[in-house]
């Protein structure tokens, strides 16, 4: 048993002069990890490191990246979204298909309208009627899949003249050398990180994921902020919605199916607890991005396509529970 | 008022899911003419036997405080190990699979005990590893048993009733035995009702979940064989999304995702309340479509009821 | 709505329960994932329209979801519901070979549509009706022969892995291809699940990864104009010969467009009613084949005109 | 005050000889030695982060010393986990709950050692059996089958006492045990301790309230800073000496007067009435003037201050603010009209412990240190300084985590909070639970500093001392109604007691009160 101690011992990262280094490491541990996989991964193609690769890796995250901005707002405020893959099928069949019907800029306008509206419908419940936020959106996952399918009918909803719409632009177009979506993306996150930092409502939401109780025994209104947070991941999934539909100019009922896990994934290996009254809009770029990137690398090292799941698996746990060892300052947990 | 919400909330006899699996046994008696058989009644529990042999397991994580979102991935291995290793031996098929549920269980188990890392992301992780570990193994390939043997035993019966359903209702049973009376179901939700005093009680936190997630891997497999079973083989995306079904399941019975409060037969009635739905929806010809919203809208509902009734326990404080 | 649905469902089966006295034909259909795309919603509503054309026939439509074991509960619950015969279109052509042989065995004939079952199933089912999928992978694999004047690159994406008419269409195209044109070479296959926007990301990592590709062989339209969008938006489309199956609406139209090669021409209105027809005909007691194809012939920008466009 | 000294120079059941225990960053314990006698109660004192729970914890198995030695009658042994001290017969009663809600009376007192059968079943019988006896050796009037999810806070406490009756314990250690009793309900728990005394268990008593240590106690050592700096006997010493030892200073009483001028009335609050929880409530605060309400836990005050502040709905009755009639939909409203409170539960209500200093003082006035919307860092620093020098918050600096800080800083914290609203009426629900004697003091003398400026104030508490000291008048409350109102400087303690506990006839007023 004092062995067992000793062992312990020897975990406990109490050195001063590693210290530095170590607390370096946590606060900035996934984008290091994320410089040295994208160092091995171009060791073993050189098509990795390319200007086009890198673009088009990207350009393909930036659908997940939008919709996780949204949604760690949501987990920051102590919540969960599971609806979003749902909603962004929604959302793009409604655009696409209304897209012919009503002109480019009405579709656009009643989809965001209609995506807001389910949002607020997820708030309500869970902001107001204060609802188990994993349990609501799980249910409203298989309801607004079910509405997807009623609208269109199941059919696979279509653009006609994909040449001659400047709808083209929020999926297709470039605007300095950089496409659109990753545009997109960026200026969202950009956006949503300097409001979850510098403002007021920012501060309320950190308060309410870290202590809903006292957020209300301080006069935040809480119900109204955490319905605020799903009417921000209902936006964000709009804004993905724009650049997928534009971006296949068609649509199947089904597109946006699993999204709601990737987009977890890329949150969790970021490092935004899921507890809530922590996180950061900038870790979840990078944890999106070092999915995407995985991904990419493994396929042009010539392994499956499955192959990044069980790379998924290992290191997706391995962040979360380096980043806990370094807080605890043991590696494991010593209750038995 | 009061007593009927007394009534609706007291586990004293009857949950109040099983009071809406009644109610829904009644109403689609009523709308279909072939729903009540005994025929019919055979099929739903043979229907549900695979959401619930997963929920019985996961109602033990989640009363533990945990869960698993790891067991459609799981279930999709063992019906593949079982299959594809027929060659070898139904035995050993059988028992590799059972093992390989016990062994995946147990990695989840251990992960969370020991690197203290949230059930929810490690069973997040194992539900994309897991299922690539099938896809490395299969090949993307389906398999099929050559044996109809295997087959036939998922269409047996005994006396009238199918194995399989058999199965389940035995397993139930013993799962709702070993929460209520034995050491290791009251340590479940000594656990999950407040994990600190468990550990001052000289309670092994840790090993208790670490046998919980082994439960669930064990059912998760079960599952997967017994369903193979029905197929005579397996397909590498079988389970896919399960695990929302399970906990749907789970939480209509009663469980709660906090932990500490749930019980097995709140959990078959879940089930069985999905699988009547299901089932009596077929049979009154609801499309497809409109099925999913209303699985989603009456999820939503039970849990506003549920809320509703426990709001005197809440402190009725507006936080 | 719901309420509507269920009042309109229930009267619609009180008044089959009048009908049933004069020799109605009770056939129960599971399709395999309804609303996943539009050949399948297609396929149903066709379905439908064939069957109420007719006076004699009564259906219960069920969709599997694309879950293999609803599948096999929905065999069952039709198994259960007495019907005549029972249509089915597997999600999987394995796994649902003991379902079929229970429907089998307890006396209910059962005609697989669409995508057929493996060898070992072929004795529990009365039919087979629907397209011959390896005959439209060599289809496709001579057209691509055709296109690239046989010699070239190519890249392959086909649809969900483990499904039948995937795996049928790729074999069929890779076997022609190596016997017919020895001179493409297919550099890599990744599936992409019928989807097209996966489709779209999988064709933009094949034109980062390869600086020449002559040729995409998609396993469906859809797909294959996924692909196209993605060399479009590279600017390489026009080295790039596009070819696919199932024609889709905008494959016709990209066929008429000149930026697509070709494709298959395949009806779902036609596989529906095929397989309605083979369900009925084994009911009245006819001689049926085993296996019913219907024709799937190949469409070019030559012959584009022959054909309505695809309503899907 | 029932003399052990046949006890007194009994050999020690317990030492602990030289324990250390550092913690990364900290020595949480020193060298730190400590006896106790059999059927002795041995007081242990120091400020809060002075290592008393720390030493506690060492001998109950849930840390391991680096360094030192225990001594359980003659033997010296380690303890591993806790579950091996309590076989061994040290116990300890925790200061939190650690009952498990949904769990029966008898399960959770034989929590981890349940009576087996074959096949690891629960041994139903015996277990309950077993159960009521230990119940009933504690005169307790509920069933080992309730649930303790159903059970009032004191019945709770009465569950923890029990489960250390289980093992026949040779020591037992009761870390505040009376923070979340009210005056009712020490008693009790005093008979327990005697009790316990009698058999010869060595008791360790650990408690902010120098009146009961002097009540209970034989001896009394004290800690300071993870420091052993002595043992005395209790009858040979005084509170002002042993507060000494404790904060290493002598301390400055709290010898502010109480407000005396008065304006008009802030608060009315006039046959308030909540489903369940109270009914035909009314009183008055005035600006300027400070009021205590008395009374017992579950009495309803918290209640109260809960609808004031619009945490609940209420069914009958009015509450003016400034003579004006408000209905507050939300704490939003009820803080924007100037209303504050400070919760009964510091860590759960009053903080996010996940947040920094600075973060936790500005959040109920968010809007004050922003514009359009964007914080303004250094106004928010601003804020944070002025109330971290006014109220001498010991903190190392603003990004310091609440989480980190004693409970007495933390409170500091909570009330700054509230001053940076600049309210009209600040409600200070048990201000003092769990903190030390010298950030008592302090927050006491703040609180008449606060009325005498201005604001009106009202104070629940359950500790007649506070009531009596901080009040110009008291209110007292029993089941959820206001039986007895009373000028603070001249009331008797047996009138105090008997209005909170329902007993009639108390006071003429007392008698107007009730309707």
């Amino acid at each position: 048993m004092a062995s067992a101690e000793d062992v312990k011992q020897g975990f406990m990262l109490s050195k001063n002069q590693r210290a530095g280094l170590l607390s370096f490491l946590s606060a900035q541990g996934i984008l290091v990890f994320f410089l040295i996989s994208m160092l091995a991964f171009s060791l073993f193609s050189e098509q990795f490191l390319s200007q086009s690769n890198i673009m088009t890796v990207v350009r393909q995250a930036s659908i997940i990246g939008i919709i996780a901005v949204g949604v760690t707002v949501v987990i920051i405020g102590g919540n969960l979204d599971l609806s979003v893959g749902s909603m962004l099928s929604f959302s793009t069949v409604l655009v696409v298909d209304l897209h012919d019907k009503i002109g480019p800029t009405n579709a656009i306008l009643v989809m965001f309208a209609m995506t807001l509206l389910i949002g607020a419908v997820n708030g309500f419940l869970i902001g107001f009627m204060r609802l188990n936020s994993l349990i609501v959106t799980l249910a409203m996952l298989s309801a607004i899949q079910g509405l997807v399918l009623i609208y269109s009918g199941g059919q696979n909803v279509d653009i006609a003249n994909q040449g001659d719409t400047w709808f083209a632009f929020f999926g297709r177009d470039y605007v300095a050398g950089i496409a659109v979506p990753v545009l997109l993306f960026g200026l969202l996150a950009v956006i949503v990180q300097v409001v979850m930092s510098f403002t007021g409502y920012g501060r309320r939401i950190f308060a309410i994921g870290g202590n809903p109780v006292a957020a209300v025994y301080s006069g935040i209104r809480k119900n109204w902020c955490v319905f605020s947070t799903y009417l921000i991941s209902a936006f964000c999934v709009a804004c993905a919605a724009l650049v997928l539909g534009s971006r296949v100019m068609g649509s199947q009922n089904n597109v946006g199916q699993g999204y709601e896990l990737l987009v977890l994934a890329g949150i969790i290996l970021g490092g935004t607890s899921l507890l809530g009254g922590a996180g950061s809009i900038w870790k979840t770029v990078i944890g999106v991005l070092i999915l995407g990137f995985i991904q990419n690398g493994l396929l042009l090292m010539g392994y499956p396509y499955y192959a990044q799941w069980l790379v998924t698996w290992v290191i997706i746990i391995l962040a979360v529970w380096l980043d806990l060892a370094y807080k605890r300052k043991h590696l494991f947990t010593t209750h038995s | 008022m009061t007593t009927l919400k007394s009534f609706l909330r007291g586990g004293a006899f009857i949950q109040p899911i099983w009071i809406f699996v009644i109610a829904l046994f009644v109403f689609f008696s009523l709308m279909s003419e072939y729903f009540l058989s005994l025929g019919n009644i055979n099929n739903i529990l043979v229907q549900t036997s695979t959401i619930g042999l997963l929920a019985l397991g996961m109602t033990y994580v989640m009363i533990n405080g945990n869960i698993d979102l790891s067991v459609g991935a799981t279930l999709g291995l063992a019906a593949s190990l079982a299959v594809g290793l027929q060659p070898l031996g139904l035995t050993v098929a059988v028992l590799a699979s059972l093992a390989a549920g016990i062994v995946i269980g147990a990695i989840n188990g251990l992960i969370v005990w020991k690197t203290g890392v949230n059930a929810f992301i490690v069973t997040l992780g194992a539900m994309i590893g897991v299922r690539g570990l099938i896809f490395v193994y299969t090949q993307e390939q389906s398999f099929y048993a050559s044996n109809f043997a295997f087959v036939d035993f998922g269409a047996s019966t005994i006396g009238p009733f199918p194995v399989l359903a058999i199965i389940f209702l035995a397993c139930t049973l013993i799962m709702h035995l070993v929460l209520k009376k034995t050491g290791h179901g009251r340590n479940t939700f000594a656990v999950g009702g407040n994990p600190e005093a468990a550990m001052d009680a000289g309670i092994r936190i840790g090993r208790n979940m670490l046998i919980n997630f082994i439960i669930v891997g064990f059912f998760a497999a079960l599952a997967g064989v017994l369903l193979a079973t029905q197929m005579g083989a397996s397909t590498p995306n079988l389970g896919r999304d399960y695990e929302l079904w399970t906990i749907t399941a789970v939480v209509l019975g009663g469980t709660k995702l906090t932990g500490g409060h749930g019980s097995i037969s709140g959990t078959l009635g879940g089930v069985l309340a999905i699988g009547i739905l299901r089932n009596g929806m077929n049979m009154m010809q609801v499309p497809a479509f409109y099925v999913l919203v209303i699985l989603g809208a009456i999820l939503i509902t039970v849990l506003i009821i549920d809320q509703r009734l426990n709001v005197p326990t809440a402190k009725g404080v507006r936080a | 709505m719901i309420y509507k649905t269920a009042l309109a469902t229930s009267v619609m089966m009180l008044s089959a329960g009048l009908v049933q006295a004069e020799e109605t034909y009770r056939i129960g259909i599971t399709q395999n994932n309804v609303g996943v795309d539009s050949y399948q919603t297609t396929y149903e509503s066709a379905f439908e329209a064939a069957a109420a054309g007719m006076d004699n026939v009564e259906v219960v439509v069920l969709d599997a979801g694309g879950d293999v074991a609803r599948q096999i509960g929905q065999v069952r619950n039709l198994v259960q519901q007495r019907m005549d015969a029972i249509i089915i279109w597997p999600t999987n052509g394995q796994a649902v070979i003991p379902a079929i042989r229970q429907a089998h065995q307890s006396g209910i004939p059962v005609v697989v549509t669409n995508s057929k079952i493996a060898e070992a199933g072929l004795d529990y089912i009365a039919a087979f009706s629907g397209p011959d999928n390896v005959q439209q992978g060599a289809s496709s694999a001579e057209m691509m022969c055709e296109a690239l004047n046989g010699e070239g690159q190519i890249v392959q994406i086909a649809g969900q892995p483990g499904y039948t008419t995937a795996m049928e269409r790729s074999q069929g195209f890779e076997d022609r291809l190596a016997e017919a044109c020895p001179g493409v070479e297919i550099l890599e296959t990744q599936p992409a699940d019928w989807n097209r926007e996966k489709a779209q990301r999988v064709m933009e990592n094949f034109l980062t990864k390869y600086d020449d590709i002559d040729g995409v062989y998609a396993g469906d339209d859809n797909m294959g104009v996924g692909a196209l969008n993605a060399a479009k938006s590279a600017g390489r489309a026009d080295e790039i010969a596009f070819i696919g199956a199932t024609n889709f609406a905008v494959g016709y139209e990209a066929i008429g467009n000149g930026e697509y090669y070709g494709s298959i021409y395949q009806s779902p209105v036609d596989d529906a009613e095929a397989a309605l027809q083979t369900a009925l005909d084994i009911l009245a007691g006819k001689e049926v084949p085993k296996m019913n194809f219907f024709e799937t012939p190949k469409i070019t920008a030559d012959n584009l005109t022959e054909f309505d466009k695809p309503v899907f | 005050m029932t003399a052990m000294t046949q006890n007194a120079e009994a050999r020690p059941v317990l030492e602990l000889v030289d324990i250390t225990k550092r913690f990364p960053g900290v020595v949480a314990l020193n060298k730190v030695s400590f006896d106790v006698r059999p059927g002795e109660v041995h007081a242990l004192l120091g400020e809060n982060g002075a290592g008393k729970s720390t030493l506690m914890k060492v001998l109950a198995g849930k840390h391991r010393p680096n360094g030192g030695k225990i001594i359980l009658e003659d033997e010296e042994r380690v303890f591993d986990t806790p579950k091996e001290a309590k076989r061994s017969g040290i116990v300890l009663i925790h200061q939190e709950q650690s009952l498990v809600p949904e769990m029966s009376v008898a399960e959770n007192i034989f929590l981890g050692s349940t009576p087996r059968k074959w096949g690891n079943r629960v041994d139903w019988k015996r277990l309950h059996a077993d159960s009521t006896e230990i119940l009933e050796r504690l005169k307790c009037d509920f069933s080992s089958r309730d649930l303790v999810s159903s059970l009032s806070i004191a019945k709770k406490q009465m569950v923890e006492i029990a489960r250390a009756l289980v093992f026949t314990p040779k020591i037992v250690v009761f870390d505040e045990p009376t923070a979340s009793l009210t005056d009712h309900e020490k008693p009790v728990l005093y008979d327990v301790i005697r009790n316990l005394q009698a058999q010869g268990v060595g008791i360790v008593y650990i408690s902010h309230r120098m009146d009961e240590i002097f009540q209970l106690s034989q001896r009394i050592s004290v800690l300071r800073d993870g420091e052993y700096t002595g043992t005395v006997n209790t009858a040979e010493t005084d509170e002002e000496s042993v507060t000494q030892m404790m904060i290493g200073r002598s301390l400055e009483l709290d010898h502010a007067s109480k407000p005396s001028e008065f304006g008009g009335p802030m608060l009315e609050v006039r046959g308030l009435t909540v489903k369940g929880v109270c009914s035909d409530v009314s009183f008055t605060v005035r600006k300027g003037e400070i009021v205590g309400m008395y009374g017992l836990v579950g009495a309803g005050r918290s209640e109260v201050a809960e609808t004031i502040f619009g945490l609940r709905h209420y069914t009958a009755g009015e509450i003016r603010l400034d003579g004006q009639v408000v209905d507050f939909r939300s704490t939003h409203d009820a803080v924007t009209s100037g209303i504050a409170l400070v919760p009964e539960d510091r860590k759960d209500q009053g903080l996010v412990l996940g947040m920094n200093c600075r973060d936790n003082m500005t959040l109920a006035g968010l809007s004050t240190v922003s514009s359009f919307g964007f914080m303004k860092s250094r106004d928010e620093r601003a804020v944070y300084d002025r109330y971290q020098q006014a109220m001498k918050i010991k903190s190392p600096s603003w990004r310091q985590r609440v989480g980190n800080l004693s409970g007495g800083n933390q409170q500091k914290i909570v009330i700054g909070k509230w001053l940076h609203t600049h309210p009209r009426l600040l409600i200070l629900d048990e201000p003092t639970r769990g903190i030390d004697v010298g950030s008592k003091a302090e927050i006491h003398a703040l609180i008449k500093e606060l009325a005498r400026s201005g604001y009106a104030v009202l104070v629940i508490s359950s500790e007649m001392p506070e009531v009596l000291g901080v009040s110009n008048r008291i209110i007292a409350m029993y089941d959820g109604r206001v039986t007895a109102e009373f000028d603070a400087d001249n009331v008797g303690e047996d009138q105090l007691v008997q209005a909170i506990t329902g007993m009639t006839g108390s006071t003429p007023q007392a008698a107007g009160a009730v309707v």
